[in-house]
């Protein structure tokens, strides 16, 4: 059974990471569903660019007309809701705290990843042209970077390679990847596969990926929960 | 010393033609003097130098006129933003047509070190090292200098003639408080401009303010113009407003 | 995740020898963390780094034991201030005895020059140019670079290992606010160190402060102490805080 | 008749540099007093380094007991009265409005000037220490540089001069001397004498100053209102 995790289950994995007081940059798209799978009982502080932190969830497709608020929003322009505790800013003291050093966590999306963690997900790639924004300070200055991410592109191909044929984000920056085949670190400017989805092998989760994994001697299969 | 005009048109007459202009803008109309731009494109000044997180039109959120009709007008030679281009490839915006064709030059930038420009223009920090960029398209043209083992880039200030900020409420003193998500980069724009127009819903008395909450000092701001009721408006922003007011 | 420690003592327990330690001081007791400097003397770590405006006892206002009680105790190997002296000749403090003996050694800054380098190590920036300081004592050893025809002198970040700063209100998050002109060094210290630990008049429930108007987001403060009347408290100080209260 | 004017007219006579919307910083001593000659109906914004901007008046002694609020200081560490319309920032802001040149005028202290217009005012002669606080970032970086002083020290001797003999606090920034026998503009590294306090000659003002005078050709007598 080679069945692919879902994003959520991508985003539960991750999830996994979170902790306790824990202050959380989430980016666009499978890293924002991450919130979702928080477990009961743990603060998790989510930080946004655009100068909120300590903000709840994004508001609902039901919720929209009561609960929307045009100031009240998050970087991806989604509309979240207010939570006691929490605080705004500009945005020269946002970027502040990323590139301080005082974001924790941050859950990035990935067009290519290489074997030494190079990050690339800014450009479109064909359209010749692409959008900065935060990731970059993120990828940079958060304390750790997790990148979520398909372990493949549509047509198959590896987003996990040798080496990044697109612009990138930056460089020697990812700590972490999880992929809906494989859970992998970034050690040492090596691939080290620390855990597999259920029913995948390690010369499968192989075959998908450019560079050479090294196996971690604590190999177990993607725990969720 | 009045601050206060009456009109939006009144508050953009004298932009001349070359002038560089920050605008406040991220993420839906909140934030965004929606007005100020407009009279902008009415008063029609042209070859302006647009310093903002997007191009205009980027199609993320609420579908609204932003800066977006100051390209559409023809009326920009250059943008520096982080965030250029729309994110529909299907509905590339003004700016982005006019970018790759080269009629507008365009300086991206990492959003941290678009901030912390302006904030330099306005704090008199002539440059400054930022990791940030380092190895990446942005190190162009850039020195790399290491500190403390770690590369960085040296990024110089950014200065405006002026800078075009939404806010919540003013009082006559020019001080701004805003609400919410709304503050983005309007503070730090209003600090590194020669002159600051902004655009509020509400101008009150000086001491109406808690001294503790004011955002922008009012030594920031040289020209306000309160926000009127406006038929005219677009649907999807005035509705959105709504639910702001209720 | 809780931050609300009961006493000051144990607020200050694991300050190591030798640790780099920031305080918020200006002009009087109303930001000085007094409670948290005088369990650091009574906790007796030695050799710090002092980053402060002034060393202590300058006397330029209500005497009181301000940070001056660390260099009577013969705590501190180094000062880093803009306002090192006493203003009184005859009155000399502590820190100038032992700044003029060699026994602690003073690095001297604008204040201007002091409060960026401060919000240099909060925010990540490496180093920045800025005009002051210009052929003045301030340039020795400093590079000097001309931007736009200005020369200008490269100043460093700095950083510390804890912060002591004073607020009016913490929540149970860390995010402070401060009365008045109590603000000063105290919100840029609270970004620039590892452990920043915020004495307060009062600590309230998450959702008590106004989100618009906290000062200091909550991820900056590590620890958070009440104070509680003392009845041991300098009478001059006391006597000020009764004024504040009242 | 030779008086010199006293401290109070120094002010009076810094006072008419004032004008409406001016956003102003003052030193101790003498520049202090400049506030309590502003012109009826003028709105002059006060600044001060310990981040507070718009406040009211000092405290008099006997307001103290009422008034003094140890949250409401200026940097000389004076109670302040509050004033509808101030507002208050932390110091890394506040040096910001006067290193991004927001501030329109400053006056400080002397002790010496040179005919370059160098001002020395940080040390203390003879203690071989000093104390920079805010000074050097307003000398450096104010729009307007008013300095305040005698024209000569206690013991006689000129104060401006033609080098400054201690550390300076900044070069070739001040653009106006008031002293207590004239008003000096520093022009093109040039002092214009401009006006003269009332029974003082040019040759006796000239006496009392090591750098050569320019006599302005609109030389007058000091006006104080």
């Amino acid at each position: 059974m080679k069945e692919r995790l879902s994003r959520e289950a991508i985003a539960m994995r991750i999830a996994k990471e979170l902790f306790d007081g824990a202050v959380v940059n989430l980016g666009i798209g499978i890293p924002t569903l991450v919130s979702s799978f928080v477990p009961e009982g743990m603060t998790v502080i989510y930080h946004t660019e655009n100068g909120a932190l300590g903000f709840g969830p994004v508001v609902t497709a039901e919720e929209m007309k009561e609960k929307a608020d045009i100031d009240l929003v998050n970087a991806s322009g989604q509309y979240v809701t207010p939570l006691p505790g929490m605080c705004f800013f500009h945005h020269a003291d946002s970027f502040a705290m990323i590139r301080g050093g005082h974001i924790d966590i941050t859950v990035l999306g990935v067009l290519e990843v290489s074997e030494k963690g190079d990050l690339a997900n800014w450009m479109f790639p064909g359209r010749g042209v692409g959008n900065i924004g935060g990731g970059m300070d993120l990828a940079f200055n958060a304390r750790k970077v997790i990148v979520a991410t398909e372990h493949t592109t549509k047509d198959g191909k590896p987003k996990i390679v040798k080496a990044c044929s697109v612009p990138l984000t930056a460089p020697e920056c990812v700590d972490l990847i999880v992929t809906d085949v494989a859970v992998i670190e970034v050690k040492d400017q090596r691939l080290l596969l620390k855990e597999l989805a259920p029913g995948w092998s390690v010369a499968e989760v192989q075959a998908l990926t450019e560079p050479a994994l090294t196996v971690s001697p604590d190999l177990k299969e993607i725990e969720l929960l | 010393m009045n601050k206060v005009l009456q009109t939006f048109d009144e508050a953009v007459k004298d932009v001349p033609d070359g002038a560089v202009i920050m605008i406040g803008n991220f993420a839906g109309p909140g934030g965004t003097p929606f007005y100020l731009i407009q009279a902008l494109r009415r008063q029609g000044a042209r070859n302006l130098t647009i310093i903002a997180n997007t191009a205009g039109g980027i199609g993320l959120t609420l579908d609204y006129d932003d800066h977006r009709v100051l390209f559409e007008n023809k009326q920009v030679r250059k943008v520096i933003a982080s965030f250029p281009f729309s994110t529909s490839a299907s509905r590339p915006s003004a700016a982005e047509k006019q970018i790759l064709s080269g009629e507008v030059e365009l300086e991206i930038l990492p959003q941290g070190t678009l901030a912390e420009r302006i904030r330099a223009g306005g704090a008199g920090i002539a440059a400054f090292y930022t990791p940030t960029g380092v190895s990446t398209v942005i190190e162009k043209g850039k020195e790399v200098r290491v500190f403390d083992g770690r590369p960085c880039l040296l990024e110089r200030a950014l200065k405006a003639d002026y800078a075009f900020v939404r806010a919540f409420k003013a009082d006559s003193m020019g001080n701004l408080v805003y609400r919410g998500t709304q503050r983005q980069f309007n503070p730090i724009m209003a600090t590194a401009a020669r002159t600051t127009i902004a655009e509020v819903d509400e101008i009150v008395e000086a001491g109406e303010l808690p001294p503790e909450s004011v955002v922008t000092p009012g030594l920031f701001v040289q020209r306000i113009v309160e926000v009127k009721e406006d038929p005219g408006f677009p649907r999807n922003l005035k509705r959105s407003f709504q639910v702001r007011r209720g």
